[in-house]
């Protein structure tokens, strides 16, 4: 006889971050149908942006909604907000705006990583990377004046430049974590208690992720031709050395695949960011009031971000949605954990790296 | 953007007719008051890894009706079906309240009228 | 007992929950733990378990789905417990200070005893925060532990409680005199 | 698994890589870390620009009656964002934005019904002060009106 067992996890757990409660029917171990309740951290930050805020200091704002990807929240929101003021910026505020997102999606992956290899169990692995991390946060409170909320761009440009120090201390520090991150590289790849916990676990196949609409990372691991640097022609990503990352599988011993060669990827590009950065002012001048409608995207540590704002030519605007990478990844992620085993779930869960304060607003 | 005015009765065999699964990426359903109680939709696509500007499939409907859902052939689509029917208090096809909302809060945030 | 007691004040543990926040202190609260910074080494743990723990590190503006879960929480902490609140928007709602779906402020809900400033609070604020907290809380614990010896049992409860009110007055004087 | 074991035996020698924080050594913040906001009443022109720059409405000035200003400011509060200081007319003079760590605080200071106190009593205050301004301008031009008709 059959019988489904439901297992609650969360909203408080040792193994989240933030809560988001699931609810797992199982049977035995395998988790046959999954519940996810993610509106505990809905602060209702887009009825704020479009009544309370004026637009010159929704920025500010948005980049609250999540700390990890905050740089591309304000980004992202600039960008709109430029597109609807006619503003046109040089290519260093475009250097500079790059090289913190890319600064930003370093220390996420790590952090990912860091949280992957916790739930696996290996929580050494987890103190190591939490470490190197480190050397990018401080390359982050340098150029930025704070480790997480960096508050550096701003509607017509950036709001600090890059000092002479500020590059040493990035080039070097980068230096440092190359080997560090060679060694997760083949930590990873070749450690046989790890791959137990990751390999064929958690699997997303081609043909789900075009079905549930994938993105990010998650997308690329499964092969899945995806990503906003290559689809937008905002920034110069081509000049500066991107190009696209994909794996085969899908599962979670994929996804870090990709995650690992993305940062590799990051660290090269900042350094040609850093050698090849044009001349030019830090701040255009900008004047009128946003009119309009813009859409926005910009890839995020976890995948897409976009912004769609819309201004009636008042200092208060009309709209502002925000479309976040983990909330159209929430169907996906439920498909994955329906028919893997209980004892996975928290390595499946932290593998998607959700994000649920940007899911929720 | 490409901006595509549908009608309440067409909009579900436009899309349906438009989207391919394996070219056309969902981005989101916005959705915005419109004047005389009424309700602007937006549903947004754009392509992988191509440059394209985003296309956009436009609806502007009353409150009070019943909006066709897309999630038949989109799944991807019940989260932000689910969170307009939260945010403006209309009514969408199979989509269920109380995404981010309690009974206890305050209820249709964005569809409310601005003094 | 005062022997074991010894060591017991010297690890209190942590209970982590985000009533809300953008994730930003939460980072830092785990940057705090990792070994640059090492919290671990004044005994304090993660645990995830309300039971076992004695300082509540709460982040975010109170949300309304989660304040029911806050509550819980903190009413499962064994006595003496310490509350901090860090970051901005767990002392007064920061930016979100206002908008329909939080409650500015941790402290409308459950007593807080140390506030952490910043947006997002560094680790060496945290684990100034933090170090506060163990002083409270070791004085906490004396003002519970002592009762309970029962030598001339109501003298020492006055006693304690009379201490109390004066380190509270006293607390009071050292703020405004700068 | 040799690897592995050598690294073991070399951070067993190798110097600890945690800061030992409030116990021995400080940590160095970098420069232009953006810390406490700092305020100079002397230099300060009222123009409330600070004011209506700052997100989270963490300064505001309260009025009083003979006309003069005063400024509140809530570091519980603050974002740290550094609009206002680049909202300032007189930035580095009139406020700016230090290097200095921000101090935490205890129960008893009341970080939040404190300042709900002091934003309701500013608000008030202004009210207050715009209110009489209108009925002197009002009186004023009733009397020359006055004047106006003799």
């Amino acid at each position: 006889m059959k019988k489904t067992v439901e297992i609650p996890l969360g909203s408080q757990h040792i193994s989240l971050l933030e809560p988001i409660r699931f609810r797992f029917h199982c049977e035995n171990e395998v988790i046959r149908d999954v519940d996810a309740d993610v509106g505990f951290v809905h602060r209702g930050v887009e009825e704020a942006c479009a009544s309370r805020f004026e637009f010159k200091q929704v920025g500010y704002v948005v980049a609250r909604v999540c700390g990890l990807c905050a740089i591309t929240h304000s980004l992202g929101y600039t960008l709109a907000v430029e597109k609807l003021l006619h503003v046109s910026t040089n290519e260093r505020i475009k250097y500079l705006r790059m090289l913190m997102v890319e600064l930003d999606r370093i220390h996420s992956h790590m952090l990912c990583l860091a949280h992957t290899s916790e739930n696996a169990g290996f929580e050494a692995l987890f103190m190591q990377i939490m470490n190197d991390r480190e050397l990018i946060m401080d390359v982050q409170e340098a150029l930025s004046g704070n480790r997480v909320q960096f508050d550096y761009i701003s509607i017509g440009g950036v709001n600090r430049d890059l000092s002479v120090e500020a590059a040493a201390l990035v080039l070097r520090n980068l230096a440092l974590l190359e080997p560090k991150i060679d060694e997760l590289f083949e930590r990873f790849t070749n450690n046989w208690s790890l791959s137990l916990k990751y390999r064929g676990i958690g699997a997303l196949s081609l043909e789900q992720a075009y079905m549930y609409n994938t993105l990010g990372p998650l997308a690329r691991a499964a092969g899945l031709v995806t990503d906003v640097r290559l689809e937008t022609d905002d920034f110069p990503y081509a000049q500066v050395g991107f190009e696209i990352i994909t794996e085969r599988g899908g599962d979670i011993y994929a996804r870090n695949l990709v995650r690992l060669r993305e940062l590799k990827q990051s660290m090269q590009m900042v350094r040609n960011i850093v050698e090849g950065l044009p001349e030019g002012a830090i701040q255009e001048k900008t004047k009128g009031k946003p009119e309009g409608e813009a859409i926005a995207r910009v890839e995020a540590p976890r995948g897409e971000l976009m912004y769609l704002v819309r201004g009636n030519k008042t200092s208060i605007l009309e709209r502002v949605r925000i479309k976040t990478p983990t909330f159209s990844g929430i169907p996906a992620m439920i498909e994955i954990f329906k028919g893997s085993n209980f004892a996975d779930a928290p390595a499946i869960l932290a593998s998607f790296d959700p994000c649920m304060s940007c899911t929720a607003k | 953007m490409n901006k595509i005015d549908v009608s309440l009765e067409n909009v579900v065999e436009t899309i349906k007719a438009f989207y391919d699964p394996a070219a056309h990426h969902f981005l989101t359903l916005n959705a915005l008051r419109a004047p005389e109680d009424q309700i602007e939709l937006e549903w947004i696509f754009t392509r992988y890894g191509v440059i394209e500007e985003p296309t956009v499939f436009t609806l502007t409907c009353k409150r009070d009706v019943l909006i066709p859902s897309v999630t038949s052939f989109i799944p991807s689509a019940i989260m932000s079906e689910r969170e307009t029917v939260d945010m403006f208090g209309v009514s969408i096809e199979g989509a269920k309240r109380g995404l981010y909302l309690d009974d206890d809060s305050l209820q249709m945030p964005l569809g409310r009228c601005r003094v | 007992m005062s022997f074991w007691s010894k060591w017991r004040k010297r690890a209190p543990w942590i209970l982590h929950y985000n009533a809300g926040s953008c994730n930003g202190c939460d980072i830092e609260i785990l940057a705090a733990l990792s070994p640059r910074y090492d919290l671990e080494r004044f005994g304090v743990l993660n645990s995830g378990n309300p039971k076992q723990s004695d300082i509540f590190l709460v982040t975010g503006p109170v949300t309304y789905r989660s304040r029911e879960r806050l509550i819980e929480l903190y009413m499962q902490i064994p006595e003496p417990k310490v509350v901090v609140a860090v970051g901005a928007c767990t002392a007064t709602g920061g930016v979100f200070r206002g908008m329909y779906n939080v409650e500015d402020g941790i402290d409308r809900y459950i007593p807080v005893d140390v506030y952490v400033p910043g947006c997002a609070a560094g680790p060496q604020l945290i684990i100034d925060g933090v170090m506060e907290a163990v002083k409270i809380w070791e004085r906490k614990t004396q003002e519970i532990e002592e009762p309970f010896k029962l030598f001339g049992g109501m003298g020492k409860i006055g006693e304690a409680l009379s201490r109390r009110n004066t380190l509270e007055v006293k607390d009071e004087q050292n703020r405004r005199e700068p | 698994m040799l690897n592995a074991f050598i690294q073991a035996l070399k951070n067993l020698v190798s110097k600890p890589v945690t800061l030992q924080y409030p116990l021995a050594q400080d940590i160095v913040l970098p420069p232009q870390y953006r810390g406490l906001i700092e305020y100079s009443a002397e230099d300060c022109i009222f123009c409330d620009k600070c004011e209506h720059a700052c997100p989270p409405r963490a300064i505001i000035f309260f009025q009083e009656e003979n006309g003069d200003k005063v400024y509140r400011y809530n570091p519980h509060l603050c974002i740290y964002c550094g609009e206002c200081v680049r909202a300032c007319p007189k930035p580095e003079e009139a406020l700016w934005q230090s290097e200095k760590k921000q101090p935490f605080a205890v129960r008893a200071e009341n970080v939040n019904s404190e300042w709900k106190v002091w934003e309701e009593r500013c608000h008030s205050s202004r009210e207050a002060f715009a209110a009489a301004k209108k009925a002197k301008k009002a009186a004023k031009a009733q009397s020359e009106s006055v004047q106006g008709d003799l």
